[in-house]
């Protein structure tokens, strides 16, 4: 049974002790979420929802970052809690691969970001000389629209929010995975290019037959490429199914809200919602603000 | 590298400044090399000579001529720091990084190790294990014992910012940028600590040296090896300070200073350099 | 369970296991220590004296006995554990039959007041220093402070305290530059007491203080240096933050939270005494006493005194383990 | 503030101590001082036994203490009988009897461990004290220096209170605080810490021995013992006048202090100011290791020395040199000195290839002819004088006559490296104790660096607080430190010379008792020995024997003799005069000898101090 | 500065360039992020800055908000604000910028996520940048703040809580918050809801357009959501290699884009319930250290004529009421 699946959670969730050090209180970050990817039929698995729904969290315990609190999440039809051997995490490295939430965090400001790169190349692709590795990368660059030689060298302060976004991209295609793990890979790039990475996704999954857990704010790329979508709120799925259905026609009372919610982009149509908005959560405070 | 070189000296004032200080200290001791006379034996100049044309920095009551004495100490007193000093370097860096990075269970045993060694008084231990070793150890052992007793204050600190490192996205990053664990340590939580490597390397060497000198004050270092510590102890037998005979130990202290000022300055910059962000900050300044 | 209670635990394990080991190195160090206890009385008793082999014989005989210096190791070892249990430490050898803790009763206070002041107040101008000097780096005031700080530190204790004790005690005789107290005053809860105290205490602390100031000071500037660059601090600056507020919520409390760890542990190696500093001003404290200790083979009183500082140091750690993750919220209980 | 709060400074004599470890245990009796013991005042100004010997000598030299005469002894010396003073009295009132020193011989032979209960389960038979003033020792075998257990040249068996000793339970658990006093000043208070302790002269000084003995009342109330911390805190401490006595220091310390300072006095008016220790500093040959066993290695490390430079190294020229193994002060010059420079001109040495004369009588006057340029007029120029301050002559360093006496025994020279007969380097550690005795090491250093020069590589070895212990388990190769100690005040050698037989040598790794530390064996000095114990304390002969052993420990060279240990002790006139000096030698002055209450009550007070 | 009191103008940037200058350890690295830009914003209205990513967006922000650290440089051109008819320059008059800070001005850092203190609750925050422009006793400040949060979904918990046991979502969020507490009369903002779900975006959309309506107040506000800057940006500018493509009339930009530029931005957005391929745009975005001659477009656009790689376009009117730096403005169409 697992073993035709990919990837495969089990009634995952995962705890955060909250409140004070004395407290035993916690909250429950991921709540009982199930779901699985097929091995043969390679699609883009979108998470959307509530920020601080536990997306990120979610995507941590697949990595194997976070241990899940309850249930099991398989790899392959291997539990990811049991890889603990030097080659088994390398092997698991090589099929699943992360692009992580925060560009500005993900890379270490005080090493170069080729560094990254390279090793990538080198430890996955085992790119053995330095020319080797350049190339590797830089095609890994190429297809985001970067090249080696902006990247060469540079820290990550010395790129844009963007810039950083679409070379962590480029360095996840490097070791060609099965499983890409990308949380809002492209929430700070320009639409033109968000869409070359979106489009780069589908390509990937067409022609490499990568599988991609795509987490986004952004429901119109969602609807543009996802196969599939699971909707969370509170750490908890409340809908799920293929894409374009649960977006054409969302039945969950937060799906339906958040897809009204999202903007067109049309100055019309848009400020108004805004209008509407501002009116509904009512008057503003009627105060005057006394300054200091 | 020239280069690199060459930038600092010219953007970084301090860089300069330690560079000179440090340049006389390597002179100073470098000439060491060409002393007149042999650096142990005594009474071979006049005693007590001030401070004069003839004998820069005067001469001791043991007849020793004070500028060849203070070159050959600070080259003894440096080389036994900098052993001390780079030993548990080494040590508290692998520690920290490693058992912080790990976590853990190896995490605790480290610890209780490192928490052990810490614990030991340092000044009657190297004591009783003078007297234990007596012959044996000689200024290298004796170097080595302090090393190992001098890591682990560090290590707690390196092994601090470890652990918080370890949380860093960054660091997971890295992990699935296929970076080795040796890898992570040395090119990604490395320079974060480097900061701390410095200001404990200078606080290491001061107190290996601090070591030496207390160890000389209490009797316990080889008297006929020229240190700051043995320069202390012989002006201390002849009491140098009520004698009226301040070049003594004024020389050899002023020389101490410029060294760790030197050092200072140079760990300043250096560390600047290796934090792209001030290094870049310095630069528009 | 609660989270805490199992951390707890398992750091004091580890208090335990760091307790043990450390007194059992100690006492075995102490132990092949060749200075024999018996021969130092020995020669105390017959060094000046016309001294008949025979009697010295017998003298050894009597006072290895009275000692009870002889048998097996492992059998010290248990008797060890079994006084150090009960706060014991047994006879002083050299003070024989005063015990050990009266010994050090008497010296503990002089050393364990003068150090923790003038570690705290080291501790207080080092970092404030140091932190300032990070964050204001173009002040000409700060930079001067650096350089004096850190042209200081790498002076040997025993010259500094040499240093002022001729320019206190000589050039400009002002403070008394020997002893614990005035001489001929009787311990009380009095002024004339205190202030005799404090008096005393001046000289030894300025020097641990200028000595001890340095270290502080490079660490709390290189950690300050650090954190300027961080968001937070930058992004408060650009929110108009006042400077006072950012310099003390922002930069220094972030880089205070290693050197809390710092302060504690130097708090903790208060009772080992600070030896050079009592030597050169003839301080009644633990560091004299250990050293006379150590010299006359009287392992019983150094056994003493290192039990005290291994289990004041893992104390320490102990405490700031525990307390650290209410300090640093970011700490994981693990 | 006052440097003492409460008592008036223009009555206080204070005199350096050390910090007691144990401060508030007063048992002389008993080993509870620690490390620092007996330089506190306890033993110097509270305790009283039989005799004193000043060290400086003189025809004064013996001073009957509790005794009213010296003892008398039966014809072979099995029966010591001693007559007590009347009158004298505990400060706490009780009288002083026989009780007393019968109790303190039974006490301590009943309890292993204290202080003199050894020489006296050694020697002592039984004790009869016929009446209070009438004390009989019968000894287990004849012992014609038994008295010496109760004469004090740095201390000796003090008498215990019976009356408070009875009631102590243990003795040797008893602290005695505050302690009764047999002598002339009681205890006022003392320091907790440890730093001071404060003695006051006894409203009845006149019932002791010493006050019986004083001509005027001393004027001396108060004596503070004070540890006055390291060597410059006390120089300080002096100039600022809260520090009357100080023991020792540096050469180089004692001459600033006495070209600084108006107020300062010492033991000689000019250079070299120091005072000459009965202690014989000299380079220990461990004749027990190869190949320091042979004589001829010995007399070559000797001729290798330049004693001039040694003199000039350790205190600046300013030492008492000795080539005989008896230190030159006290009355030595004048019993061994003086009438052996005859012989010690002729003695002649075999080198193997020629016979030298070794001895230079003159290079003390070498030496002060080197230090007259920087101390000019403070030089004496009469010739016995300048025995009397500089010692009398030394071996003259001779490397060649070294070389032929290396050669002899077999030693190879390659390079300018000594090898030993089987072809090893000839190499020397050169132990020394380092801290305590600073002139000691610098001395050492002096000569390592002559031996190294002339082929035998040469390391200073600092030994610190092991160095007793190395010493007498024989761990050494050589070293410099004293084997040789004497009354000072008295021709008499035992007090070293008993020791030396070889009836008590150990073999090495064993302790060998004190004294014979070099373990030199031989059959003559054995019946050197036998013929000294043979014959009475006060006996003419006791010279003659002595001078025996001297020439004999010149032929073989078992140790080196240097010099008198120098002590530098500068004494503050400001509140008081009359300090014991060269001139005046009335009383021995270090503060740790027990003798130095001859000192305290001896002393005026200034007219001119300043009144508080 | 010719600034007239009670100008409509708010801020006016004029010939402004600021660039990164490295020239560090051997490597002379100028990156030209801001490139001559001259541009006015006027009181009471939204600006939206878009574009192309790393075009210089964050860089231009942080030149208006003074925010410049080494190694970026203002290599010419000046920045004035008009605070309640007091002009600042920002970078003549550091004193009264910095006093002007979050009173009158306040930024929304892009990364916002980070800009909290790690150790200390977010209340402080509010305490140090806020409280004292607000003259409200504690208590009243307190209550003030949850109920600013309450409008951003925030619950006053939050106020008790360490950064790190937040979402990004939810830092980015308070960050917001933090910066219109005080309501004041200049927003600077870039990025703020790249975290965000829409709903909470709308939310946060609503707060912002909100604040500036009572407070009649400017805002620039940097975004990559086309559909943001739809729904409140009055006018909208386009960015491109550091320099200024277009600026306009939002509407008149999302109707009728002048520049090439922008109409592949325009054309490129997806729309649920669209799924048509979208193409982007060819080539890589160039690089700013060495940027190409002429218009910076020209190697990318469509409609280049050779003109374009050999003359600097500059701004000029536009038809729709805007301004464009392009030869063949409003050429071209999306299909
Ligand atoms: N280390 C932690 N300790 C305590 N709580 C945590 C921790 N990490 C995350 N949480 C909590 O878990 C919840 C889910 O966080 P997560 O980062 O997964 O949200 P998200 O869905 O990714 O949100 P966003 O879209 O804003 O990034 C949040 O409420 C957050 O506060
Ligand atoms: N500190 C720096 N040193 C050197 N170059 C830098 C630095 N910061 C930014 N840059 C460069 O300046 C250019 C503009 O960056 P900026 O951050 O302004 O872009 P942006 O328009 O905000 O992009 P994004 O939308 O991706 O955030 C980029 O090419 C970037 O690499
Ligand atoms: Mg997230
Ligand atoms: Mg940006
Ligand atoms: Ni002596």
């Amino acid at each position: 049974m697992s073993g035709e699946h990919l990837l495969q959670l089990e009634n995952v969730s995962k705890f955060f002790p909250i409140g004070g050090f004395f407290s035993r209180a916690r909250m429950t970050a991921v709540d009982d979420v199930s779901f699985a990817l097929a091995a043969d039929r390679p699609e883009i698995f979108t998470i959307v929802g509530e920020s601080g729904s536990g997306k990120s969290t979610l995507a941590k315990m697949i990595l194997g970052s976070e241990a899940a609190d309850r249930g099991t999440i398989r790899f392959d039809g291997a539990d990811i809690g049991d890889i603990s051997s030097r080659s088994a995490r390398e092997a698991f490295m090589t099929r699943v691969q992360p692009v992580f939430q925060n560009p500005f965090e993900a890379f270490n400001p005080l090493t170069r970001i080729d560094e990254y790169l390279y090793a990538t190349a080198h430890r996955f692709k085992g790119a053995k000389s330095r020319a080797e590795r350049e190339a590797l990368a830089d095609t890994a660059l190429q297809r985001v629209g970067l090249s080696i030689a902006e990247v060469r060298g540079r820290y990550s302060h010395e790129l844009s929010g963007g810039q950083l976004q679409r070379i962590a991209v480029a360095r996840a295609l490097i070791p060609e995975p099965k499983l890409i793990v990308a949380d809002e890979p492209v929430s700070m790039v320009d639409a033109s290019l968000r869409m070359s990475i979106v489009n780069l996704f589908r390509e990937l999954r067409d022609t490499l037959k990568v599988s991609i857990i795509y987490i986004t704010h952004d429901l119109a790329t969602a609807y543009y490429i996802a196969d599939r979508v699971i909707i969370m709120r509170k750490g908890v799925v409340v809908e799920s199914g293929d894409a374009r259905t649960v977006l054409d026609n969302p039945q969950h009372e937060y799906s339906f809200a958040l897809k009204n919610a999202v903007l067109p982009p049309d100055p019309r149509e848009a400020s108004t919602i805004i209008r509407q908005r501002r009116q509904d959560v009512g008057a503003p405070v009627a105060r005057e603000i006394v300054r200091a | 590298m020239f280069k690199i070189l060459r930038d600092l000296l010219r953007y970084n004032k301090e860089f300069l400044f330690g560079t000179i200080l440090i340049l006389i200290i390597v002179g100073l001791i470098v000439s060491s090399f060409f002393s007149p006379y042999d650096e142990t034996a005594i009474y071979v100049v006049i005693p007590d000579m001030p401070p004069s044309a003839e004998f820069w920095f005067g001469t001791t009551s043991r007849g020793q001529d004070v500028f060849w004495q203070i070159g050959a100490s600070l080259r003894n007193t440096l080389l036994f720091g900098i052993i001390v000093a780079v030993v548990s370097r080494l040590i508290a860096l692998v520690v920290g990084l490693v058992s912080g990075y790990i976590g853990g269970r190896t995490d605790q045993i480290i610890m209780g190790i490192n928490d052990t060694l810490g614990a030991l008084p340092n000044i009657p231990i190297l004591l009783l294990l003078v007297f234990v070793l007596r012959d044996q150890m000689t200024w290298s052992m004796l170097a080595v014992v302090a090393a190992l007793l001098g890591w682990t204050h560090d290590s707690r600190l390196i092994r601090s910012v470890a652990l918080s490192l370890r949380q860093r996205e960054f660091t997971r990053h890295a992990v699935f940028s296929g970076m080795r664990t040796s890898q992570i340590l040395v090119r990604e939580h490395l320079p974060y600590v480097m900061p701390i490597v410095f200001f404990t390397t200078m606080n290491n060497l001061i107190w290996a040296i601090g070591l030496e000198v207390t160890l000389s004050i209490l009797g316990f270092s080889d008297i006929n090896r020229p240190t700051i510590g043995g320069m202390i102890y012989w002006a201390n037998a002849h009491s140098a300070m009520v004698a009226g005979i301040w070049w003594w130990v004024a020389f050899p202290m002023l020389f101490v200073v410029i060294l760790f000022l030197g050092l200072f300055m140079l760990a300043m910059s250096v560390n600047e350099y290796i934090d792209p962000r001030s290094r870049l900050a310095r630069m528009g300044a | 369970m609660n989270g805490f209670l199992i951390y707890a635990g398992k750091r004091f394990l580890q208090f335990l296991f760091v307790v043990v080991t450390g007194i059992t190195l100690a006492f075995l160090i102490a132990h092949f220590s060749p200075v024999d206890p018996v021969e130092q009385t020995v020669s105390l008793l017959t060094s000046f004296g016309s001294t008949d082999p025979q009697s010295v014989e017998i003298l050894r005989q009597s006072l290895r006995e009275l000692y009870g210096t002889g048998g097996p190791l492992i059998d010290q070892y248990f008797t060890f554990w079994g006084r150090v249990l009960t706060g014991d430490f047994g006879p002083s050898l050299s003070s024989f039959p005063t015990p050990v803790m009266t010994v050090i009763g008497r010296a503990l206070p002089w050393t364990v007041g003068l150090l923790t002041l003038a570690t705290i107040i080291a501790w207080i101008i080092g970092n404030l220093l140091g932190a300032l000097a990070g964050y204001f780096r173009n002040s000409r005031l700060l930079k001067l402070a650096g350089i004096v700080i850190m042209a200081l530190q790498p002076i040997p204790t025993y010259i500094i305290g040499l240093s002022l004790v001729i320019l206190f005690g000589f050039v400009w005789p002002i403070l008394p530059i020997s002893g614990g107290a005035q001489v001929n005053l009787t311990p009380a809860f009095n002024w004339a007491f205190i202030s005799s105290v404090i008096e005393h205490g001046i000289l030894p602390a300025l020097t641990l203080v200028l000595v001890g100031i340095g270290g502080w000071f490079i660490s709390m500037r290189s950690l300050v240096s650090n954190i300027i660059t961080d968001d937070h601090v930058v992004y408060a600056e650009l929110g108009g933050v006042r400077s006072s507020s950012i310099f003390s919520y922002y930069v220094a409390r972030n880089a205070m939270l290693p050197q809390v760890t710092g302060l504690a542990l130097s708090l903790g190696n208060v009772f080992g005494g600070a030896v050079i500093v009592e030597f050169v001003f003839n301080y009644p404290g633990i560091g004299k006493l250990l050293i006379s200790g150590i010299y006359s083979g009287d392992y019983s009183l150094v056994l003493g005194v290192t039990t005290i500082a291994i289990i004041a140091v893992a104390a320490a750690v102990f405490v700031i383990d525990i307390i650290y993750p209410l300090i640093d919220p970011r700490v994981k209980l693990g | 503030q006052d440097f003492i709060a409460g008592i008036p400074r223009n009555e206080t004599l204070i005199i350096q101590g050390t910090p007691q470890q144990n401060a508030d245990w007063f048992n002389v009796w008993a080993p509870g001082g620690g490390g620092s013991a007996n330089v506190n005042g306890l033993q110097q100004l509270t305790t009283d036994t039989f005799w004193f010997i000043n060290p400086e000598g003189g025809p004064d030299a013996w001073q009957n203490a509790l005794a009213t005469e010296p003892p008398a002894y039966n014809a072979d010396f099995t029966q010591m009988t001693v007559k007590l003073r009347k009158g004298i009295y505990w400060s706490d009132g009780v009288e002083f009897t026989s009780d007393d020193v019968a109790y303190t011989v039974k006490t301590q032979i009943d309890h292993p461990g204290m202080s003199w209960s050894a020489p006296f389960s050694v020697n002592v038979a039984s004790v009869e004290n016929p009446d209070p003033q009438t004390v009989i020792f019968h000894l287990k075998k004849p012992n014609s220096r038994f008295h010496t257990v109760f004469t004090v040249r740095w201390n000796a068996a003090w008498i215990m209170p019976k009356h408070v000793f009875e009631k102590a339970g243990d003795p040797l658990a008893f602290k005695n605080n505050p302690p009764v006093s047999l002598s002339a000043y009681v205890l006022q208070s003392y320091d907790k810490a440890g730093n001071w302790t404060i003695w006051k002269l006894r409203d009845d000084w006149q019932r002791t021995s010493i006050g019986m003995a004083a001509k005027e009342p001393p004027q001396v109330k108060y004596v503070v013992y004070r540890a006055a911390g390291n060597p410059e805190a006390r120089v300080i401490e002096q100039r600022n006048h809260n520090l009357d006595v100080i023991n020792d220091m540096a050469p180089e310390g004692m001459f600033a202090m006495m070209r600084d300072s108006k107020s300062v006095a010492s033991w000689l008016k000019g250079f070299p100011f120091a005072h000459p220790d009965p202690t014989l500093p000299s380079v220990l040959l461990n004749t027990k290791k190869p190949p320091f066993d042979n004589k001829d290695v010995r007399w070559a490390l000797a001729l290798m020395i330049d004693i001039r430079a040694v003199a000039l190294g350790s205190y600046r020229g300013a030492a008492n040199l000795a080539a005989l193994a008896t230190p030159p002060t006290g009355s030595a010059p004048d019993d061994y000195y003086a009438p052996m420079q005859d012989w010690l001109t002729n003695f002649e040495l075999d080198t193997g290839s020629r016979k030298i004369k070794p001895y230079d009588p003159n290079i003390s006057a070498q030496i002060a002819t080197m230090v007259r340029g920087q101390w000019g007029d403070q030089i004496p120029t009469d010739p016995k004088q300048l025995q009397r301050t500089f010692g009398f002559g030394w071996w003259k360093q001779d490397v060649q006559a070294a070389t032929e006496l290396l050669q002899k025994a077999g030693f190879k020279k390659s390079g300018n490296q000594w090898l030993k007969p089987d072809g090893t380097p000839f190499t020397i550690r050169l132990q020394v104790e380092g801290d305590a005795i600073p002139t000691l090491a610098r001395a050492g250093t002096v000569i390592a660096q002559q031996w190294s020069q002339n082929g035998i590589a040469t390391k200073v070895d600092v030994a610190g607080p092991t160095n007793g212990q190395r010493l007498s388990t024989g761990d050494y190769e050589a070293a410099i430190y004293w084997s040789i100690e004497t009354w000072g005040g008295h021709p008499d050698l035992s007090f070293f010379l008993d020791s030396y037989h070889s009836e008590f040598i150990k073999p090495l790794g064993q302790i060998q008792p004190p004294r014979n530390l070099q373990r030199w064996q031989d059959s003559r000095l054995d019946q050197i020995i036998a013929k000294n114990r043979s014959i009475a304390f006060d006996s003419p002969d006791v010279t003659k024997v002595g001078q025996d052993f001297l020439k004999l420990a010149v032929e073989e060279m078992p140790m080196i003799p240097l010099m008198a240990y120098n002590k530098f002790a500068p004494f503050d006139t400001t509140y008081w005069t009359n300090y014991p000096s060269a001139e005046n030698p009335y009383s021995a002055s270090g503060p740790n000898w027990a003798n130095i209450r001859y000192m305290v009550t001896g002393l005026k007070a200034n007219p001119d101090a300043p009144k508080n | 500065m010719t600034l007239v009191e009670n100008s409509r103008d708010a801020l006016t940037i004029d010939g402004l360039k600021c660039y990164y200058v490295n020239d560090y350890f051997g490597v002379r690295r100028e990156i030209r992020a801001v490139d001559d830009i001259s541009l006015t914003v006027r009181k009471n209205e939204i600006y939206g800055i878009a574009g192309e990513s790393s075009s210089g967006k964050t860089s231009l922000i942080k030149t208006l908000a003074g925010a410049i650290r080494p190694p970026m440089r203002v290599v010419g051109g000046t920045v004035n604000f008009n605070f309640d008819g007091k002009p600042i320059d920002v970078y003549g008059e550091p004193q009264k910028m910095r006093a002007a800070r979050w009173r009158h001005l306040s930024y929304i850092m892009q990364g916002s996520m980070n800009v909290l203190n790690p150790v200390r609750r977010v209340k402080h925050a509010f305490n140090d940048f806020a409280s004292r422009h607000m003259g409200l006793d504690q208590a009243a400040f307190r209550q003030r703040v949850e109920a600013h949060l309450a409008r951003l979904h925030l619950d006053p918990h939050v106020l008790e809580a360490f950064p790190h046991q937040l979402s990004g979502g939810m830092r980015q969020r308070l960050t917001i918050a933090l910066a219109t507490v005080c309501e004041p009369e200049f927003i600077i903002a870039d990025e703020p809801t790249t975290a965000l779900d829409v709903l909470v975006q709308q939310d946060v959309l609503a707060l912002i357009k909100e604040v500036q309506t009572r407070m009649q107040a400017s805002v620039i506000f940097v975004t990559h959501d086309m559909s943001v800057h739809a729904a409140i940006t009055d006018r909208l500018a386009i960015m491109y290699a550091g320099r200024l493509a277009e600026e306009g009339p939002t509407q008149a930009i999302f109707d009728n884009p002048q520049h090439p530029y922008t109409a592949h931005l325009i054309g490129s957005l997806p729309r649920i319930g669209d799924t048509r391929t979208r193409k982007s745009l060819q080539g890589k975005p160039p690089a700013l250290s060495n940027p190409p001659s002429g218009c910076r477009f020209h190697p990318r656009c469509p409609i280049a004529i050779d003109r374009c790689s050999k003359e600097v376009p500059v701004m000029q009117q536009s038809a729709t009421g805007g301004r464009v730096a392009c030869f063949r403005a409003g050429e071209y169409k999306i299909q």
